[in-house]
């Protein structure tokens, strides 16, 4: 019962805590660069003056795509922190963001499909990593269960370290950083304008932000069950994960989509698969 | 290989103040030397008209007969074109820069200015 | 170092063959441009054009005029990237050059007059004679 | 079967208005997947015509259009205006007059450098770096502002020298401010050379031969990206006689060469105000300019973007025949629609941006 | 309660101006002036931006492209003429291809002067488009509950 | 009993019929009558096999057994004259080993082989019969109105609809034959049949091209024959069993050749690299043909085989190298499938690619693995089918099957369109079958206890990464709008009554199978494995109620969100940079001209090149092959 209620907590504080995450985010990226930066509680401005936007469509599939999009978002944190078998739960993750593909799509401008595309590409890229870590944890902990793992008090970081690090490279692609940022971007620095999201307006893009709050303390849950042998030790973590990740944003250039697809490739396949053979030789099979 | 060159750097820039310049709350001092905007002394003009003549933009309007001067505000570049000719120093160049107008606000004419 | 550069009148029917012997010394395009009020004897509403090249730090620039509505040739093969001046004089001044390798069919620059810098010639004459 | 390629032919407008172009640029773009198989530019949003000014405004105030030709290269489009008008009218400027020029063109250089080295950064995704390029910017406009009364538009220039002197209190505070830049632009600049992911963006991106830069008539960073030694500075114009330089110059003629060698001129111009500073005798800063030009004269100058030619032509009256700006972007068209051809879409930003694009440059 | 003071988003499209007004807009995103203190984020895409600043005059080429971004931007919205080009066609004025400020092709709301325009001036003028943007969101409200 | 014979036999009957009357109407009763038939009859063969244990017939064969030899001289002549006709010697050649094989073993062996029981039925076999009655009757009903528009766009090409009837049904006939048969010879009999349909399918046409094509399919496959040949051959010279029940369980060391002999044959039947060629190639043929290859004939016979063969190879070096060859061909095939725009191409690249997996389920061999292996049977067959079915039907609407031509299509056919995005979501969105079948696959690499582990894993998760990305791409260009609202396709209306049937049907099978896939996975998938591996096995039941909320939300949130959407939002046109726009995605263009921004998807072609990855898998392959041999003889 109290996983449910986790579960029930995340579709309520997610929001929050993503909301205020960002918000950190931003402050700390602007002093990174010697800025001021918005206040705390910016993104939520944002979001909140993006619902009492005019809305402008090009299809009208676009934002039931993007409704899916949340609710499929939403589902895959809930069944997360609910406890659900989590590899499930990563399939669900795709959908989800094959649905914020398919409104990219829809919306048809060059620059949202070219956006779509790459999306794609960066989805083709993160994909093996993300399911190596599942892997890797149920060699360790045998299950697929996020309570299991919590409750097995294993420092699952000492078992699978290439594992975390190919997951910080791919985790640099799902929380939109540079040098991944190649398909959706809200600051004007991009050869493909907004990237997915540049026919949205108003609705479709608090529905895009919003779903990206919840997905970020999703990926941050990830990140904690590396560490979820010490409940402080693992927020603390988790934390310096985040800010590990705005440090990269900020000094990185951009990778074009092959460098980003060949190089997670490869670091799944060496830090990922190279720490699964060291795990299945050492650990019996 | 050398990634992370900028790390350093930008994880100081984390400890160090913001460069910003927290405008409007702090205002900083202008340079003596900046065009900002026109100044006239109105009492010393004899209207003799070169600044008009002088102002690429035509942003100047003299009235010899009616002892008139005016400046449209919305076009002129604060080139200090005119206050380098004027015989009589009236016109002066400030340093301060003219602020923003709203459509309300719009000189529907030439704005008239005598004085400041 | 002192400027080396020089300008020459050359008749415009001697153009295409000066521009190739400097193309073959090794000489670039620097740039092309268009008067309208010439110097010298020629008439008043002729058109002079300065046709520009360089090598190392010399400079030489070919001048020659020719009468309204007449009609030149491009250099464009010998000088590729002579294309933008080219229409750049096209559009600003309704001169009709012939065989642009890129032309842009006075479009180089959308204007609200035609040629702004030759008001006599007649707005799309200069198409009507290719 | 069906024409497979063909159909995969994406075409895509990029600008006018698109965030990586500062400024109007309009290309039609001919992609398949990512590759650009095919370009065609168009231009002309900027297009405002303002050579036809010198008949309508006198030849004195004509300096203050040709200044804004361009807020980046401003001064040097207004002392190359007015070095024409002199060099019609045999006027000699003194001496102070030329150095301070020779300062204020070289700190529009460093700022325009600055400038674009941001804009770079930008374009290949580096939101921090251009941060830092432009705040180091704002360092050098503030000793601009200080010493012109504009930030981006100098007005400092004058037929006969120039409007304002700079005293010799302030050249001493803008060598020490200059030295403490050093460190900060050095710091800025590493990256830009030595950083692998920036590297992984610049290096063998864009590349121009050194044959295509020279007969496309390439100018600027562009040309001596690609290996050619040519620098109009060293014609000696104005102060330039006196100092003491080299031309910077790459062989690779990649993006990476473009911005290594923007990143050397901004120390080397460094380098040269300080020269000039140590230099700059007394005097005058302006003659009286009398009368009205008669003739025509061909001048040229070293923009940031590199040569630009002026040909001024007067009939003897107070309004001009004609004024013509070549501009460096002008020049550098031809040999960007090159390096475009076959590049990667992501590239497309950076390979535009390695030419320093001032639209309103190129179209006045 | 409406937001769009604390989060205005700007889209910059830079007209037949001289660069001059153009970078001085985006000195206003460095870290010296940091606009995003308020908020405000450059988007560059109209679809997304709440405030249109445009530097520079109107030639015959871009008022169509002008006119475009403003109607690609969806309600409310405000125009920001940056620059004494924008807002009258400045020393270009009398060119034979400019049609004058940008008020000759959209709306205008807020006129910041300058040439070129101080960036302590464009967040002057931001500012001031901001209660004009809010305003806006009223009538708009109202009259969609009409 | 009875059932089983009716299956087979039966329909011969509309063959024979419709090859003698070539009548429209007739062809048209008789076919949609057949179907019913025998979709009725595999379901009562469901009905009685439910809760039921496999059960084994002998039948007196003797006659039959004579019968069908006098079946296959006539075949093997027939083809070794093709052979020879269109220069094809190596059919010739191949069909001569084979039949000297055949002929020593009937002369020499054959008194002495007694074989207890030539017919059974299990589980498996009721799933297999299920997919063949229905999905494979649907496409002949399919056919009825595909094959008329075909000869009425293609005026060149002979009407030979009779006999492409013929085939079809005695395809299916084969196919209920090699599902039910437990002698080996039996099998084989109708393995070289189906063979022989397969390539009388593809060169249907009789272009220079299909012929071709169907002749690579005729000789690899007479490969894979020719291996099973040898197997029979060996078993009978070593006195072993030849029957499939007993040979599943005889001991591992001495079957090990013929097994792994009989796996060959699996492996180029389901065009498993080196042998995908052949499948591709058969993409000449009308659709129907490419529809029942690829989901409920042909090469499922091919995996069925493996699958049959799993409990032997299983934790051996031939099951490794078996489920090697198709993890190499499962992920290259994915990787090519990125490349191609031609849609039939990439339904069969991901046909190659998803037998691959099927085919390591079967080479893993373990009780989860068997599960997966047997969902993804069942799952790809419905969805696969669906698919091609609606790109047949597509094409002839459209004049193209090149996924770029498909742009707009929900405006134009909205009802296409969405059998289309149904097909393509059944094939890798999340709660949908293949993927449930995917993530079964993953837990039971988990537990191989071997190196092939994290191997397995590796390949599974980067092909199911490059899955994603063909497919998604594929939606989205059906989704995409050239003009806000196109006129429906007038052509939309004259879409034949047998193809929407038979595509409806598809439709609601692929997402009625994913709500009912625990009963399926009680009532026949789990009691198989348990009666194989004599335990019991089940999955996590909690997985049930999970996948079934997901796909009502699947159906049900764009299916509010949608409607609710109608008029509250305001049209605008894409953005272009400014550019003027027009309907339709006209913009400005440069030296004013007028155009249309065109938006192709990405194929990737410099990373995931056909050439490359083919050369590379037909390499990897067959080295794996022989290895696989290699350690079968040691
Ligand atoms: N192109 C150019 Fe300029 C420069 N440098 C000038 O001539 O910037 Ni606007
Ligand atoms: S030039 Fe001076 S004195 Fe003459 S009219 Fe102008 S302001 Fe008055
Ligand atoms: S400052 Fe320049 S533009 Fe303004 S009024 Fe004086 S001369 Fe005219
Ligand atoms: S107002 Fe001045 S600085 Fe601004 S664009 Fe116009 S000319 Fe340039």
């Amino acid at each position: 019962m109290t996983h449910l209620s986790i579960g029930i907590a995340y579709i309520f504080l997610a929001p929050l805590v993503g909301g205020l995450l960002m918000g950190v985010d931003r402050i700390v990226s602007a002093r990174m660069q010697r800025r001021v930066g918005p206040p705390l509680l910016q993104p939520f401005y944002d979001v909140a003056k993006l619902l009492q936007k005019d809305t402008i469509i090009v299809n009208r599939l676009q934002n039931p795509a993007l409704v899916c999009h949340l609710v499929f978002m939403i589902a895959t944190g809930f069944l997360f922190f609910e406890g659900s078998d989590i590899l499930l739960i990563i399939f669900l993750l795709t959908l989800s963001a094959v649905f914020l593909v398919l409104a990219a799509y829809a919306s048809s401008s060059p620059f949202s499909h070219a956006g779509a595309e790459r999306e794609l590409i960066l989805m083709t890229a993160y994909e093996p990593m993300v399911l190596l870590m599942l892997v890797g944890f149920y060699k360790v902990i045998d299950s697929f269960s996020f309570y299991t793992i919590v409750e097995s008090g294993k420092p699952l970081i000492l078992y699978l370290p290439g594992i975390f690090i190919g997951f910080l490279y791919i985790l640099t692609m799902k929380f939109r950083k540079s040098p991944f940022d190649i398909s959706i971007s809200e600051h004007a620095h991009q050869e493909l304008v907004s990237g997915l999201t540049s026919d949205f307006s108003g609705r479709s893009i608090a529905l895009v932000n919003i779903a990206r709050w919840y997905e970020d303390v999703f990926l941050l849950g990830l990140v904690y069950l590396f560490f979820s042998f010490n409940v402080l030790g693992g927020i603390a973590a988790v934390l310096l994960t985040y800010l590990f990740e705005i440090l990269i944003d900020n000094t990185f250039a951009r990778f074009k989509w092959e460098a980003a697809l060949r190089s997670a490739w490869i670091v799944a396949l060496v830090l990922g698969g190279g720490n699964l053979v060291i795990l299945y030789a050492f650990m019996g099979v | 290989m050398a990634y992370f060159t900028m790390a350093k750097d930008t994880l100081a820039n984390l400890f160090r103040k913001p460069a910003t310049r927290m405008y409007p709350s702090v205002v900083r001092e202008i340079f003596p030397a900046t065009r900002g905007h026109i100044a006239m002394d109105i009492t010393t003009c004899i209207f003799c008209g070169i600044c008009q003549k002088k102002c690429p933009t035509g942003a100047i309007k003299v009235d010899r007969a009616n002892k008139t001067w005016e400046i449209e505000r919305l076009a002129c570049i604060a080139c200090a074109s005119c206050s380098d000719a004027c015989p009589k120093q009236s016109l002066s160049m400030e340093n301060t820069y003219t602020g923003p107008v709203t459509i309300l606000e719009k000189p529907k004419t030439r704005e008239e200015v005598s004085g400041a | 170092m002192t400027e080396n550069k020089m300008m020459i009148d050359i008749g415009s029917d001697e153009v295409l063959s000066r521009v190739q012997s400097y193309q073959q010394g090794g000489y670039r395009l620097v740039q092309m441009c268009c008067v309208r009020e010439p110097a010298g004897n020629v008439p008043a509403d002729h058109l002079e054009l300065h046709y520009t090249f360089g090598r190392d730090y010399e400079m030489v620039d070919l001048k020659f005029s020719i009468p309204p509505g007449a009609a030149i040739e491009s250099i464009t093969q010998i000088y590729p990237c002579a294309f933008l001046y080219e229409n750049e004089i096209h559009d600003l001044y309704g001169v009709s050059i012939q065989g642009i390798n890129i032309d842009f069919q006075g479009n180089f620059y959308k204007m609200a007059a035609a040629h702004p810098f030759n008001p006599d010639i007649e707005p799309g004459q200069a198409q009507k004679e290719k | 079967m069906e024409k497979a390629e063909e159909k995969r032919h994406t075409i895509v407008p990029f600008g006018p208005q698109h965030p990586v172009l500062p400024e109007p640029l309009h290309f039609d773009f001919v992609l398949e997947d990512e590759k650009v198989v095919d370009v065609i530019p168009s231009i002309g949003y900027i297009h405002r015509g303002l050579e036809i000014l010198v008949q309508k405004r006198e030849f004195t105030e004509y300096v203050y259009v040709a200044e804004r030709i361009c807020g980046i290269c401003s001064f040097i489009h207004g002392m190359g205006y007015c070095e024409a008008i002199e060099e019609i009218m045999k006027i000699s400027v003194p001496e102070r007059a030329k150095y301070l020029r020779l300062i204020w063109s070289e700190l529009s250089r460093v700022h325009s450098h600055l400038l674009w080295l941001g804009l770079a950064a930008d374009a290949f995704g580096f939101e921090n770096l251009f941060m830092q390029a432009w705040r180091a910017r704002e360092l050098v406009l503030d000793i601009i502002e200080e010493t012109t009364g504009g930030r981006v538009i100098f007005g400092a220039c004058k037929i006969g020298g120039v409007r304002k002197d700079i005293t010799d209190e302030s050249l001493k505070t803008m060598v020490t401010v200059i030295d403490g830049m050093y460190k900060d632009v050095r710091t800025i600049c590493d990256v830009f050379l030595n950083d692998s992911s920036v590297k992984e963006r610049l290096c063998g991106i864009g590349i121009l031969s050194r044959e295509d830069a020279y007969s496309l008539g390439a100018v600027g960073p562009m040309l001596r990206a690609s290996g050619v030694s040519y620098d109009t500075r060293k014609l000696g114009y104005g102060a330039f006689g006196d100092i003491d330089f080299d031309i910077v110059t790459e062989t690779a003629g990649d993006c990476y060469a473009r911005c290594a060698v923007r990143v050397h001129e901004i120390f080397q111009s460094f380098h040269i105000i300080k020269q000039a500073i140590s230099k700059i005798p007394g005097g005058p800063i302006s003659v009286k300019v009398t009368g009205a030009p008669n003739g025509e004269a061909m001048v040229r100058y070293e923009q940031p973007r590199g040569e630009v030619i002026y040909y001024v032509k007067a009939n003897g009256t107070k309004f001009l025949t004609r004024f013509r700006a070549r501009t460096p972007t002008f020049a550098n068209i031809p040999a960007m629609i090159q390096a475009l051809k076959g590049c990667d879409f992501a590239d497309v930003a950076n390979i535009v941006l390695t030419i320093d694009p001032c639209i309103s440059c190129t179209e006045r | 309660m409406s937001y769009f003071k604390k989060s205005p988003w700007l889209l910059h499209y830079d007209g037949s101006s001289c660069n001059g007004c153009d970078i001085e807009v985006l000195a206003c995103l460095t870290p010296l002036y940091d606009i995003e203190r308020f908020g405000i984020i450059n988007t560059g895409n109209p679809k997304h931006a709440d405030i249109l600043l445009i530097t520079g005059g109107v030639n015959e080429q871009n008022a169509d492209i002008i006119k475009n971004l403003y109607d690609q931007m969806p309600d409310p919205k405000v125009v920001v003429a940056v620059g004494i080009c924008a807002t009258s066609g400045g020393v270009f004025a009398e060119c034979y291809n400019i049609l004058g400020g940008i008020d000759k092709v959209i709306p205008v709301d807020v006129y910041v002067m300058g040439c070129a325009a101080r960036p302590e001036a464009i967040i002057d003028g931001v500012v001031k488009a901001l209660s004009i943007l809010e305003e806006k969101y009223t009538t708009m409200k109202q009259e969609k509950v009409a | 009993m009875e059932t089983l014979i009716f299956l087979v036999a039966f329909p011969l009957l509309p063959a024979a019929l419709l090859l003698l009357v070539p009548n429209n109407g007739v062809r048209n009763i008789v076919t949609r009558g057949s179907f019913a038939v025998i979709a009725a009859a595999s379901v009562y063969l469901l009905w009685q096999g439910i809760g039921a244990q496999p059960a084994f017939y002998s039948l007196e064969a003797g006659l039959i057994d004579e019968g069908m030899f006098v079946i296959e001289v006539f075949l093997s002549a027939l083809i070794f004259f093709l052979g020879v006709k269109y220069r094809n010697y190596l059919t010739s050649v191949f069909v001569t080993l084979q039949f000297a094989l055949m002929a020593v073993y009937e002369f020499v062996y054959a008194p002495g082989v007694a074989i207890e029981h030539n017919l059974f039925v299990d589980k498996l076999s009721i799933i297999m019969a299920l997919i063949i009655g229905i999905i494979g009757g649907l496409i002949c009903v399919y056919a009825l109105g595909y094959m008329k528009d075909f000869h009425s766009h293609h005026h060149d090409m002979k009407d030979n609809r009779p006999f492409f009837f013929f085939v079809l049904f005695v395809f299916l006939s084969a196919m209920f034959g090699l599902v039910f048969s437990n002698s080996l010879l039996w099998l084989f009999f109708f393995w070289e049949v189906t063979t022989i349909c397969s390539f009388l399918l593809i060169g249907y046409t009789k272009t220079p091209e299909a012929t071709r094509n169907a002749f690579r399919a005729l000789v690899m496959n007479l490969s894979g024959g020719l291996a099973f040949a040898g197997a029979i051959f060996y078993l009978a010279s070593q006195g072993l069993t030849l029957e499939l029940d007993k040979l599943i369980t005889s001991p591992h060391g001495l079957v090990m050749i013929p097994v792994a002999l009989m796996c060959f044959a699996g492996i180029t039947k389901s065009a498993q690299m080196p042998f995908s060629s052949w499948l591709l190639g058969a993409m000449v043929a009308p659709t129907p043909t490419s529809a029942l290859l690829h989901s409920s004939t042909m090469v499922k016979a091919g995996v069925y085989l493996a699958i049959r063969l799993a409990p032997v190879i299983s934790g051996t070096y031939v099951g490794d190298m078996v489920a090697l060859v198709g993890g190499v061909t499962f992920l290259l095939a994915a990787f090519m499938a990125i490349s191609q725009s031609n849609a039939k191409r990439v339904l069969a690249y991901s046909t190659i690619s998803n037998l691959g997996l099927i085919i390591v389920c079967a080479g893993i061999g373990t009780a989860p693995a068997i599960w997966a292996g047997i969902f993804l049977i069942i799952f790809h067959a419905i969805a696969k089918s669906l698919l091609f079915l609606c790109v047949g039907t597509i094409e002839h609407r459209i004049g193209s099957r090149d996924i770029e031509a498909m742009g707009n299509m929900f405006a134009k056919m909205p009802g296409m369109a969405v059998m289309l995005l149904i097909g393509i979501c059944g094939m890798f969105i999340a709660p949908f079958g293949m993927l449930i079948s995917k993530w079964a696959a993953i837990k039971a690499f988990l537990d191989v206890g071997t190196l092939m582990s994290p191997i397995l894993i590796l390949i599974l998760a980067y092909g199911s990464a490059v899955t994603v990305f063909f497919w998604a791409k594929w939606m989205g260009k059906i989704i995409s709008a050239n003009t806000l609202f196109a006129p429906r396709d007038p052509m939309n209306d004259q879409i034949s009554w047998d193809e929407w049937f038979s595509e409806w049907a598809h439709t609601v099978l692929t997402v009625a199978i994913c709500l009912a896939f625990p009963l399926v996975s009680q009532w026949l998938v789990e009691p198989y494995i348990a009666g194989v591996y004599g335990k019991d096995f089940d999955l996590t039941k909690s997985m049930y109620m999970i996948t079934f909320i997901m796909v009502v939300m699947v159906i049900l949130v764009p299916a509010i969100s949608f409607p609710s959407q109608r008029n509250s939002y305001a049209f605008g046109t894409a953005y272009m940079s400014g550019r003027n726009t027009y309907p339709g995605r006209v913009f400005d263009g440069s030296i004013a001209t007028r155009k249309q921004a065109t938006l192709k998807n990405y194929y990737l072609q410099s990373f995931f090149g056909e050439d490359k990855f083919m050369k590379l898998g037909v390499v990897m392959c067959s080295c794996i092959i022989l290895i696989m041999f290699g350690v079968a003889f040691i």
